[in-house]
């Protein structure tokens, strides 16, 4: 049951973190949301890593135990997470210093996907 | 455009949701001691994390190193440098401050070392002593704090602590040395790096003035 | 093994000692001979296994698409090392580490090892891609960003469907305990399919690479197209082994071929244009690992040879720029200098598939295993490339002596070189009838370039927004379709 | 049980934070919902993500939103030019004015951009949310669309005449109440003057400054003007938008406080006279 209901949290969070990134246009939301949704993810694989009335997977701990695996996975995907954000918001904050917007559509704008044409 | 992508999560939630609900339910598990037993360790995620698939572990300090210096480099490039001031002088502030930063730095060093005994481990050890030295960047201001120590000697402290644990590493997946004294240095090691990128990060986040 | 994951942390200690001392291009040279030296003791390969043994160790295998990975990927270093010589800072460790990252994709035999080394080599590509501090690279760069850590959000949900209903993620043990017949399977792998489609930029799912490769330092450029694309690719390669993914990655590569060509054909900037052929013959690729067997083999050729044409394009691209100081193709006609304009033609002449370089060799070796449907969307593809590279044929008249670089050297003669190998060990590439049919495919994109080239289509913007609708889109299209053949087979 | 009531509460914090309009909110919702959902891997047994996520998705993760957002904030003043109030010395804006600002941005933590603009443009700039505050001369009774300061400098309008005849109202907001048809309408104090010099009009309804300065450059001979003044005392004032009632509330207090300790009674004597 409480797998469960922490596997219906981790889907609802990356729902949520996606929706966000879609409609906001200031990218600091867009961030959030991608946090959010990352965060989703990880509790995703401790939720399935969790068993029925299980303990932590230490010795000593009695009974029935939880899978040790993607606990050491979800502890690397954090400290990835944490990086990829800190670069996001420093070059967040270079946008902002030279092109005066955090605006998706403003960026767009100032910096053209394609050269304009002759 | 919104509507299409609004129905393309929505579609994502129902699969994941679909996809979940077969899962169950969830199968058996591998027995873990083997593991523990191996690297000396009585925490069978950090024998996993620093042992098993110390690999993986290696490239992640990579990646936070490497962010680190994505950073310091991107907000080197921004040139105007204004410095954080710090918050309204108050005792009351130094004081919890003062009294807090031995707690915290005490309690880093014991999740650290204390990390393949049980829950614990270099990573968050490194972070909670990072976030205490930006409460007291907070509190002094963050020329107070580092009077004289140019940016680049932290990150070229912060390099060699990487280069540690990769030969350390190298020692374990070549050499293959193992047991408690190599997971109880690599923690620390872990650590420190941690540490000092936190602090790092939070100084450059805190010197760049942006603009909206 | 331990020579392999020897060169690996050599290289990868190198990189980190360069932040420390800074010793410049030096330290490219002295890791390139690192891992050279290694690759030589490992070479015929090594059987996948699990790095110390352990139950949970990750696992690492060298077969021959790892040997050519790592020649390709220490051909391209030295080249990128020696035609940027001048760079200081931290330039040189961070391209040390994005290679020594690569090496160590290129062995990895696991999917979790996967994703953190594939996290590990895009953010050295953001730290490069935005190393000029440009708005506009910084800009590409955070598409990037966004749209690779949605794509790697899916991956992660994958891997623990995955995890789950195999209860490893080894993929020589996958490939045992895979049950056929399993849908959630299917779903599950295809949501790895999406993310590593988004990593590494295949139209619909990952659009933030045409301006992240078009707006990057130049040998920042070459690396990414000539090898950080391919890495989500070999995941893609590494997946097909174990699971039933072919329809997936066909139906994947028709739509990148495609849509590469198509804003390929009507860009005028000179490097986003390389930027969209190099989508464009991902496709080629992916088409390739979708016929499965030899035909693979034929892929994971082209990918190297794409490799070396790509990085001796982009690189010579980046010359035209620096001497002229134009970006725009009508802008640059016959205003190279000699060693430029000769790369440019090496390169085109490589990338339409001309004999007796590098390019044609994958492309018979493609072309000799494939079905005659397939075929014909292989042919279609060189079509649409030549057409669209006739428009640099004006450009190889140069308009003076210039400066000679040496990465050019070094690659031109790795293309003829495999181009060589090629001929000596293929039958089929000395078949007088492949020459012509290459001549004829050439002639034609000629032809339809002359038909084309008067048109002016301007194609809708790649948004970051309408990037990241697409991405949503097509992963559940990706999803929707693995299902569907699993239930039609 | 516990597992439930935590899930719920991480997800209620997760919709609370990303539905909000102002983003410090969201950022500090979003820091909550870490910390909720560090208990939640409590209870599925993960003491080692506990710490994890406790440690950087809460610790790390928030100071960086934070001072991300502290470093990105810039306040922005829609500035009409208005001597000796504040004005352009070189390429850096300089008067009594600016010396409130300067001590303002300090207070607040935020870098003060001024953003020039004619008198027309300053409503719809604190309207559209372009910047938070205006100054320069701003001359106002009351504005529901706006949130006034306390008093900085006071002063009069005043009507001057050099003969009878048409009249010229200077486009203050005060000003122009006092308009009546046939009048005249100028934006800038100088095409107020050079309607007087080219005698398209005798009267003109100013303020006190701009009377000063006009006077100074000599837009009227001195000896043969009537002087009127007219209603009751008004004074130069700084508008806030609506929005911004943090910036409004220090900008009182920083007020209050000067005029406390005599700094802003030597401002107006220094710049004044």
């Amino acid at each position: 049951m409480e797998a469960q209901g922490a596997l219906a949290l981790a889907i609802g969070l990356v729902g949520l973190g996606l929706w966000t990134v879609l409609v906001r246009r200031n990218l600091v939301w867009k961030l959030l949301g991608l946090n959010v949704a990352g965060g989703g993810a990880i509790l995703f694989l401790v939720a399935l890593a969790h068993r029925e009335k299980a303990g932590p997977a230490l010795e000593g701990v009695p009974g029935p135990h939880v899978d040790p695996l993607p606990q050491a996975l979800v502890l690397t995907a954090i400290v990835i997470h944490f990086a990829v954000l800190a670069l996001a918001l420093v070059y967040v904050i270079f946008l902002s210093e030279r092109r005066h917007t955090q605006d998706v559509r403003k960026l767009e704008e100032t910096c053209p996907t394609r050269w304009p044409e002759s | 455009m919104k509507v299409l992508g609004g129905l393309g999560i929505v579609g994502l939630v129902v699969l994941l949701v679909w996809l979940t609900w077969s899962c169950f339910p969830l199968g058996e598990l591998p027995p873990w001691e083997e593991a523990t037993a191996a690297w000396g360790s009585k925490n069978a995620v950090a024998a996993i994390v620093l042992g098993a698939r110390l690999w993986d572990t290696l490239f992640e300090v990579l990646v936070y190193a490497l962010a680190i210096a994505g950073v310091a480099l991107a907000a080197g490039s921004l040139g105007t440098k204004a410095v954080l001031p710090p918050l309204p002088e108050t005792p009351l502030l130094h004081l919890a401050v003062a009294l807090l930063l031995g707690p915290i730095g005490v309690f880093g060093l014991y999740v650290a070392v204390s990390g393949h005994l049980g829950p614990g481990g270099g990573f968050p050890a490194g972070a909670l002593v990072g976030s205490g030295l930006l409460l007291l960047a907070l509190a002094r201001g963050t020329r107070g704090l580092t009077p004289g120590w140019a940016g680049g000697a932290w990150e070229t402290g912060k390099f060699a602590v990487t280069g540690a644990i990769l030969l350390l590493g190298l020692g374990v997946l070549v050499l293959g040395a193992r047991g408690e004294p190599v997971l109880v240095g690599l923690n620390v090691l872990i650590a420190l790096e941690v540490a000092l990128g936190a602090w790092v990060v939070l100084r450059e986040f805190a010197h760049v003035r942006g603009e909206m | 093994m331990p020579y392999a994951v020897a060169g690996i942390l050599t290289y990868l200690v190198l990189g980190v000692v360069g932040f420390v001392v800074r010793p410049g291009w030096l330290l490219g040279l002295l890791a390139v001979a690192a891992g050279a030296a290694t690759l030589a003791l490992w070479a015929p390969g090594f059987p996948p296994g699990l790095l110390l043994g352990e139950t949970w160790g990750v696992a690492v295998g060298g077969d021959r698409v790892a040997l050519v990975f790592w020649a390709l990927a220490l051909v391209l270093h030295l080249a990128v090392v020696l035609h940027e010589r001048h760079r200081t800072g931290p330039f040189h460790p961070l391209l040390t580490l994005l290679v020594g990252t690569s090496l160590a994709c290129a062995v990895s035999q696991d999917i979790f090892n996967f994703y953190v080394v594939l996290e590990l080599v895009s953010l050295i590509s953001f730290i490069l891609v935005s190393y000029e501090s440009e708005p506009k690279a910084v800009w590409a760069s955070l598409k990037y960003l966004v749209l690779a850590t949605a794509g790697m959000t899916f991956y992660l949900l994958g891997l623990g469907i995955v995890y789950v209903r195999t209860g490893t993620l080894g993929l020589a043990l996958m490939a045992e305990r895979v049950t056929q017949g399993d849908p959630v399977l299917v779903a599950g792998v295809g949501l790895l399919v999406a993310g590593l489609a988004a990593k590494s930029g295949l139209f619909v799912l990952g659009l933030w690479l045409p301006s992240a490769h078009g707006y990057a330092p130049t040998g920042v450029s070459a690396i990414l197209s000539g090898l950080v694309v391919k890495l989500g690719v070999l995941g893609l390669a590494r997946l097909a082994e174990v699971f039933p993914i072919e329809g997936l990655v066909l139906a994947l590569g028709v739509v990148t071929g495609l849509g590469g060509l198509v804003y390929a054909l009507w860009e005028w900037d000179i490097k986003l244009f390389l930027a969209h052929h190099t989508v464009s013959q991902l496709g080629y690729v992916l088409v390739g690992l979708g016929l499965g067997g030899e035909a693979a083999w034929g892929a994971v050729l082209y990918a190297a040879a794409h490799g070396l044409f790509k990085g001796l394009l982009f690189l010579s691209a980046g010359q035209a720029i620096y001497e002229v100081g134009e970006r725009d193709l009508d802008r640059l006609r016959g205003k190279l200098s000699l060693p430029c304009a000769l790369a440019l033609a090496v390169g085109t002449w490589a990338i339409v598939g001309l004999p007796p370089l590098g390019g044609f060799v994958a492309k018979a070796v493609l072309a000799d295993h494939s079905t005659a449907g397939w075929l014909a969307v292989l042919v279609v593809l060189s079509l649409g490339t030549a057409a669209s590279f006739a428009r640099l044929l004006p450009h190889f008249r140069s308009a003076g002596r210039g400066t000679r670089s040496r990465g050019f050297l070094l690659l031109e003669l790795a293309l003829l070189t495999m181009g060589v190998w090629g001929l000596v060990t293929f039958p089929g590439a000395r078949d007088v009838g492949e020459w012509l049919k290459s001549l004829i495919v050439v002639a034609a994109g000629y032809g339809l370039h002359r038909l084309v080239h008067r048109q002016r289509v301007q194609l809708p913007a790649l948004t970051l927004d309408r990037s990241f609708v697409l991405l949503l889109l097509g992963t559940l299209a990706l999803v929707a379709v693995g299902l569907a053949s699993w239930v039609l087979l | 049980m516990g597992t439930l009531v935590l899930c719920g509460l991480a997800g209620a914090l997760a919709v609370f934070a990303l539905t909000r309009r102002r983003l410090l909110l969201g950022v500090i919702g979003v820091g909550a919902h870490s910390l909720a959902l560090a208990g939640v891997y409590l209870f599925l047994s993960a003491p080692d993500v506990a710490l994890a996520e406790a440690s950087i998705g809460f610790g790390l993760v928030t100071f960086i939103f934070l001072l991300a957002l502290r470093r990105s904030g810039r306040l922005v003043v829609a500035a009409v030019e208005c001597f000796p109030l504040l004005y352009q010395e070189g390429d850096r804006p300089a008067g009594l004015e600016w010396e409130i600002l300067a001590r303002l941005g300090d207070r607040l933590h935020r870098e003060v951009h001024v953003l020039w603009v004619c008198r027309g443009d300053v409503s719809g700039a604190l309207a559209s949310g372009e910047a938070e505050l205006a100054a320069g001369g701003f001359l106002v009774r009351s504005d529901p669309g706006l949130r006034l300061s306390r008093p900085v400098v006071p002063t009069r309008l005043v009507e001057v005449a050099v003969g009878p005849g048409r009249r010229v109202v200077l486009a203050h907001p005060c000003c122009e109440a006092l308009a009546q048809s046939g009048d005249l309408r100028c934006e800038e104090p100088e095409e107020l003057a050079r309607a007087l010099c080219s005698g398209e009009a005798c009267r003109a309804v100013l303020d006190l400054l701009t009377f000063r300065e006009l006077g100074l450059k000599g837009a009227w001979p001195e000896e043969n003007c009537a002087i009127r003044v007219l209603e009751d005392p008004l004074a130069y004032r700084f508008a806030v938008a609506l929005d911004a009632a943090e910036v409004h509330q220090a900008l009182e207090e920083l007020l209050a406080e000067l005029e406390d300790r005599g700094v802003l009674a030597d401002l107006v004597r220094r710049y004044l006279g």
